[in-house]
């Protein structure tokens, strides 16, 4: 198929797709990264996790819509504060959860994943009921739509790079918090050895709660930001799920290194598979990589040997 | 798990409270509800029944090993498929589809372009072939996929999350190819078995039987492997795989055997309900109805055999009935039943049995022995990738 | 349109009256015309057991209707303008004195987005309910999925969508268009208006987008001399576009050409924008775009591009001002009207004008009498009932504006007639 | 594994053979060019202090963790390249440091999981409590002292009983090596009493190799002791020659 285009062409092919690969990885890193808090650091299945992405996105909605009607001079700058108040939203709503459902599930793992599944099933009602079922859209100011011209045919798109620095910042961000500070210290604790944990005096419920709303609290700020992208209905949050357990499985799951890899690799792997062939055999082809791949290796990508 | 004094009687291998429970249950299907319910209500029971297949081999699968499938739909759609296969051959027939550019083939490959058809849809012109093909196709591709990741010693929450990929990948390839599948409208319009109409109100109650019959004999097939030694393997498999490997047991074997069988119990299923409804379409094979599938199980009681038919069958009336009085409120009720199954009961409709009406029914129903089940805290917590 | 909210007013406390007693029924003159009408509907309104031989659910006073589509679930979003559009008509029809003197009475069934929930749904309105009429069904899959229910217990089912055709039955009226309908004449227009050639065709991957792409790609290659630059499929659900973007970019068609459905669309149209590619500019014609889909879209997002209907809000026309008016009166201000809103309020009209032609409700009678119904009020202009059970419809070309709503800037002179199985694009 | 060849005959007399086992988890080597050999009938005791790698090297000689380097001989058989189901029934058993035991199922039960019949998937199916299977678990039950609670939930035992149970799970087995990782842990001291008779009654048809911190224990039931520390050996030979050794000195009570 190159043989219909010339070399410019082509350094533009690899240009856009590259970038549009990049898109897609800061799309997989934003969806993963809470998931992968959850999953990876306390065991807990979250099938609730789009969910918790789509209450993000309606509150950028109604914080866009507030915008809009009483402040329409600062509609610039109203993403951020969406955003913010995404994270306290989902956050607040992932505590809740713990504390009223997951921490009495910490030994069943698998029990964790049918209750989640409700929850995501109530949430989607009541997203339906309250906002109602169809889609709404939200509108974006207008610094943020559009794109930069680079070459005559390649164009970066703003939003795209702003995915793409926020991904960089929360994942920064999570990194610090993981590995920096003496709370992440404390979360890791609770990982390896929470009766140990809990005898030097660290108050695991405590720790708990927090690391689950920290999870739901990104998810959040992750759905505020794919407004950008995609759509925001009730079960939008579903679109999401499959592909985000896969990124986290295939990174191995209590490695944030591994999660940015592997979101890197499938995102770069569907991109590519997209240009050549159809996107539904390119979406199966990924789906049946990562399958065979975690047959061949299924303690993940990135995953510490360990002596039992 | 129940677990019998090793000298307490039985026959055969069934014990005596589990012979009268398959007896009740027996009766309630082949006699209580065809003599109450209307053709019309039989029907839907009928089909909630081809679910409760699933649910049966989800018991021994999920409960009784520990290994959580979320991807029994894909299992259910290739039984049904097979079936479907062979209705649509009979009733494509060429003076059936003489309007079409090529008579003799499936509607939906004509509408794309597909001028013969496919090596693979050949054989499922004859119904022996069928039948062994329903059973035996999902059974290999359970295999292989068993194959693949007991071998590697891939389970718990992974094996959840793979299973639940390939039911993705699944659907996605069924709707994509839709010339050799139906794509997503699936295959419709299913006439007639060996001429016989299968749309028929007296065909529907046949098949109701014949559907009672093969779960009958699923239940017993169920109740065997469960009292056979393979079944003790499995529960202490599920909690203490490495004793079990480290007695001399190829662990991952017994566990692909496992999967293997319900994948073919819920094939069985899928069959049944392409037979009694007359279509089968993609939207069985998704994640949302696979994991549907593992509620009816839980709901019944993850340990109970008998459970999981009358957890399928109480979750499916719910929903009938709930959807018909307050649409906006079913998934609120199913969502509930979600977390409420796990929280509050989870030994479903089995634990509460067992709790609070047998011990009062004296020991002809086993009093506190039937249908038990132990506290599911013992579920497996051991790591899911052993290395 | 107003006085029919008006005659609603009268229609009930007529019917209160009627309860009282029927020697009330000589006092209506004194009430408006519409009333009268519909007294009169009472006075002559025939014996039961005269239009009804096949045992409908039909008494002296009321008949009742299914009406069938999915309130939960993904299809949700789609299938809510459905079912407002059919209960106003059954309303106005109601306020007009009903059905052959009887009230419509409807049985609302969810079908939750899950084919075989439509089909069990189905079974239930006409075994159990015995409903006279079925106005119902969205998608393909959940037609085809009801389609051997209706046609085994002989239901009348009125699907609203346009669709991909290839399909005709006895007991389904489509007030939709099929495929051909909507397709061919958008394909003239931007062929002929932009000199378009080359077409970029993209679709969700199921049936309806690629029977369209299929017709359309024949009609591109034989009759408009044009070329085919890409198809491509996207999994239902898809939100990723940026690949597809990039190719369009590469291989510049004159058009895009687009089917995709559903949150997909969402994506698309936002990721269409973001790249830089603007549809004032680029053509870019859908046929799976109403003013529903807009809503999620975002007018901004998608203003310039054309969309291939046979109705838009906009229409001109005092019967569609009527409507729009009434059916904003009952569902509010902020609602709006889609292509297949408005066939899904077609249908009990038609049902109504087809029973009182045939003086029965028996559904083989309806089935007969249906070819060469006219509907002269229908907001789309006019239709009329094709003996192959599909409407005579126009079909207009809308651009995107960008309060969400359609400027119509195409319409075909005369009728199309549908076409469910069209002979050179199979 | 090329000194094998000339080692051979050698080993002939050995039940097990290790020689240059290495082990490295992310470059730490736990067990380090590890060699020792056990005899037909002795009741070998490896000690050390926590993490010298002891049992790393019944992991690795029973197959559940992969050797780096190095070989395990058993009766001739190398068992680095087995499976660990194949191992075990080529006559290694292992029991775990803490008691692993089917708790939901009864003691009788227990052991006829244990029973070396129908191990493949339709032997199980078809597997049935004939005479031989009750009489071989009723045997095995008085040989662990639990005769009188056959049909006791394994739950419900004590620790000790626990114990007991595992190494009669193994027993039921007959292997010609039995592995036991801590078995007095938790015991009184007349369950340790009764425990190490047990072990010297059961010696007679095979060997023992026992991984044990208490040394009492150790010295009423070692043939040998094995010293490791660092994953190397650190003095090898009887109780009393171990125990006058100043490196073992050294590391036991330097640290």
């Amino acid at each position: 198929m190159f043989s219909d285009y010339s070399l410019a062409e082509l350094s533009s092919i690899f240009m856009m797709q590259g970038f549009a690969g990049l898109i897609l990885f800061s799309v997989f890193v934003l969806m993963a990264l809470g998931l992968a808090i959850i999953f990876g650091q306390m065991g807990v299945i979250n099938m609730a996790h789009g969910e918790f992405m789509i209450l993000g996105a309606y509150v950028t909605y109604f914080t866009s819509q507030f915008f809009l009607n009483y402040l329409p001079s600062l509609f610039g700058i109203y993403f951020f504060i969406a955003m913010i108040l995404a994270f306290l939203a989902s956050g607040a709503l992932g505590m809740a959860t713990e504390w009223l459902m997951i921490r009495h599930l910490y030994k069943r793992p698998l029990d964790t994943l049918l209750a989640t599944w409700g929850l995501s099933l109530i949430l989607q009602q009541v997203y339906r009921s309250v906002f109602g079922p169809r889609e709404v859209g939200v509108e974006l100011p207008s610094w943020m739509m559009g794109s930069l011209p680079v070459t005559d045919v390649v164009e970066v798109q703003i939003n795209g790079l702003f995915v793409m620095g926020l991904t960089i910042a929360i994942t920064v961000a999570v990194a610090l918090l993981m590995y920096k500070s003496s709370w992440g210290k404390q979360v890791r604790a609770v990982v390896q050895n929470r009766v140990m944990a809990g005898a030097v005096g660290i108050n695991t419920e405590k720790v708990d709660r927090y690391t689950f709303g920290l999870g739901c609290g990104i998810a959040g700020v992750a759905g505020s930001a794919f407004t950008m992208i995609g759509s925001t209905g009730p079960t939008s949050g579903q679109l999401y799920i499959v592909d985000t357990f896969l990124v986290v499985v295939f990174g191995g799951a209590q490695s944030l290194l591994g999660t940015i890899a592997s979101a890197f690799t499938i995102s770069q792997a569907q991109s590519t598979l997209e240009f050549f062939l159809s996107g539904s055999m390119a979406k199966v082809l990924t789906l049946i990589g990562v399958v065979v791949i975690l047959m061949l290796r299924p303690q993940g990508l990135f995953v510490i040997k360990v002596r039992r | 798990m129940t677990t019998p004094a090793p000298t307490s009687g039985r026959t055969f291998f069934l014990r005596r409270q589990d012979m009268i429970g398959i007896a009740i249950l027996a009766v309630l299907l082949m006699v209580v509800l065809p003599l109450t319910l209307d053709n019309f209500r039989l029907q839907f029971v009928g089909k909630y029944l081809t679910y409760a297949f699933v649910a049966l081999g989800l018991a021994l699968c999920w409960g009784y090993a520990g290994i959580l499938s979320l991807g029994q739909g894909v299992f259910f759609g290739l039984g049904g498929y097979c079936m479907a296969m062979f209705l649509k051959l009979e009733a494509s027939s060429v003076e059936n589809t003489k309007i079409q550019t090529t008579p003799g083939i499936p509607d939906f490959m004509d509408w794309n372009q597909i001028t013969a058809l496919p090596w693979f849809w050949e054989p499922f012109r004859s119904f022996g072939f069928t039948t062994l093909a329903v059973v035996a196709v999902p059974a290999l591709f359970a295999l292989i996929i068993g194959f693949a990741l007991f071998k590697r010693r891939v389970g718990g929450v992974y094996f959840a999350i793979i299973t639940q990929a390939l039911a993705a990948i699944m659907t996605i390839l069924i709707i994509g190819q839709q010339g050799y599948t139906g794509g997503i409208n699936g295959i419709t319009d299913l006439r007639t078995l060996h001429g016989w109409d299968i749309r028929t109100d007296s065909a529907k109650t046949i098949l109701y039987f014949v559907c009672v019959g093969l779960l009958i004999a699923c239940i017993l097939l169920a109740y065997y492997v469960k009292s056979s030694k393979l079944g003790r393997l499995l529960v202490a498999m599920r909690d203490k795989e490495d004793r079990v490997r480290f007695s001399g047991y190829d662990v991952s074997s017994f566990k692909i055997f496992v999967f293997c069988l319900a994948a073919s119990l819920s094939a069985i299923g899928g069959a049944m309900f392409t037979l009694q409804v007359g279509f089968m379409s993609p939207s069985f094979v998704g994640i949302v109805p696979s994991i549907e599938m593992v509620i009816y199980t839980a709901v019944g009681g993850r340990l109970s055999i008998l459970g999981a038919v009358y957890g399928t069958l109480v979750v499916n009336w719910a929903k009938t009935s709930f959807s018909e009085s307050f649409p906006e409120l079913w998934l609120f009720g199913l969502g509930g039943l979600f977390i409420a199954v796990v929280l509050i009961f989870p030994n479903g409709l089995a634990g509460l049995w067992q709790t609070y009406v047998a011990p009062r029914l004296g020991p002809l129903f086993g009093g506190q022995a039937r249908r038990a089940a132990p506290p599911p805290a013992s579920e497996p917590v051991a790591p899911a990738v052993a290395e | 349109m107003s006085s029919h909210n008006d005659g609603s007013d009268n229609f009930s406390s007529t019917r209160r009256r009627l309860l009282k007693g029927l020697a009330a029924l000589p006092a209506a003159p004194l009430l408006s015309s519409t009333a009268l009408f519909s007294s009169q509907a009472f006075a002559q309104a025939p014996a039961t057991s005269a239009v009804n031989t096949t045992g409908l659910a039909v008494t002296d006073t009321e008949v009742t209707v299914g009406i069938l589509h999915s309130v939960t679930g993904t299809m949700a979003i789609s299938e809510t303008g459905s079912v407002q559009a059919e209960k106003l008509a059954i309303e106005q029809i109601n306020a007009m004195g009903g059905v052959l003197g009887r009230k419509i009475k409807f049985i609302q069934e969810d079908g939750a987005s899950d084919w075989p929930t439509f089909a069990e749904k189905a079974k239930k309105l006409l075994v159990n309910d015995k409903v006279a009429a079925v106005m119902g069904c969205w998608t393909s899959a959940s037609r085809k999925a009801v389609l051997p229910v209706f046609e085994q217990y002989n239901g009348m089912l009125y699907y609203p969508t346009f669709y991909e055709g290839l399909e005709q039955s006895k007991n389904v009226i489509y007030t939709g268009q099929e495929a051909t309908q909507q397709i061919l004449a958008g394909l003239d227009w931007v062929n002929k208006t932009k000199g378009a050639k080359s077409f970029y065709l993209i679709g969700s991957d199921y049936i309806w987008p690629r029977t369209s792409m299929k017709i359309a790609r024949k009609h591109i290659e034989a009759h408009l001399g044009g070329k085919v630059a890409g198809e491509e499929y996207f999994p239902l659900g898809h939100t990723q576009f940026n690949s597809v973007i990039n190719k369009i970019k590469l291989t510049k068609p004159d058009v895009i050409y687009c089917a995709v459905v559903g949150g997909s669309n969402v994506a698309f149209y936002k990721q269409l924008k973001a790249a830089g590619i603007d549809l004032n500019k680029q053509t870019l014609l859908t046929i799976s775009v109403t003013e529903d889909e807009i809503d999620g879209i975002g007018g901004d997002n998608i203003a310039g591009a054309y969309s291939c209907m046979k109705y838009f809000q906009s229409l001109d026309n005092p019967n569609n001002k009527d409507f729009v008016a009434a059916f904003k009166k009952m569902w509010g201000e902020k609602t709006v009207i889609g292509d297949v809103t408005q066939a899904a309020y077609l249908g009990p009209w038609l049902w109504k004008m087809t029973v009182e032609k045939a003086g029965s409700f028996d559904v083989d009678k309806i089935a007969e009498a249906s070819p060469g119904i006219e509907f002269t009020k229908a907001p789309e202009g006019y239709v009329k009932i094709h003996p192959n059970h599909h409407l005579w419809s126009k079909t207009r070309v809308g651009q995107a504006q960008l309060d969400g709503q359609f400027k119509v800037v195409f319409e075909t002179p005369d009728l199309i007639e549908p076409d469910p199985f069209p002979k050179g694009y199979q | 594994m090329n000194a094998n060849v000339i080692t051979d005959s050698m080993n002939k007399d050995f039940v097990l053979a290790v020689e240059g086992l290495t082990v490295s988890f992310d470059g730490f080597k736990a067990v380090n060019d590890l060699s020792f050999y056990v005899d037909e009938n002795e009741i070998r005791v490896i000690i050390g202090p926590n993490g010298a790698g002891k049992t790393t090297v019944l992991d690795l000689i029973c197959g559940r963790t992969r050797a780096t380097a190095g070989s395990i001989r058993f009766k001739d058989r190398e068992l680095t390249k087995m499976k660990e189901h194949e191992i075990v029934r080529a006559g290694v058993g292992r029991k775990f440091q803490n008691p692993s035991i089917y708790e939901d199922l009864t003691v009788f039960e227990n052991l006829e999981i244990s029973y070396p019949k129908g191990r493949t998937v339709l032997g199980a199916l078809t597997f049935r409590r004939d005479a031989a299977v009750k009489e071989r678990v009723q045997e095995v039950a008085e040989t662990i002292f639990l005769a009188d609670q056959l049909d006791q939930r394994a739950e419900y035992l004590s620790h000790g009983q626990k114990q007991w149970l595992e190494i009669g799970m193994l027993l039921i087995q007959d292997p010609e090596l039995l592995m036991l990782d801590e078995p007095v842990a938790g015991m009184s001291v007349s369950e340790r009493k009764k425990t190490a008779e047990l072990l010297n009654r059961i010696i007679k048809d095979r060997s023992v190799i026992v991984i044990e911190h208490d040394m009492k224990f150790v010295e009423d039931i070692a043939h040998k002791v094995t010293v490791l520390h660092q994953g190397k050996i650190l003095s090898e030979g009887s109780m009393a020659k171990v125990q006058a050794d100043p490196k073992v000195v050294e590391v036991y009570l330097g640290h």
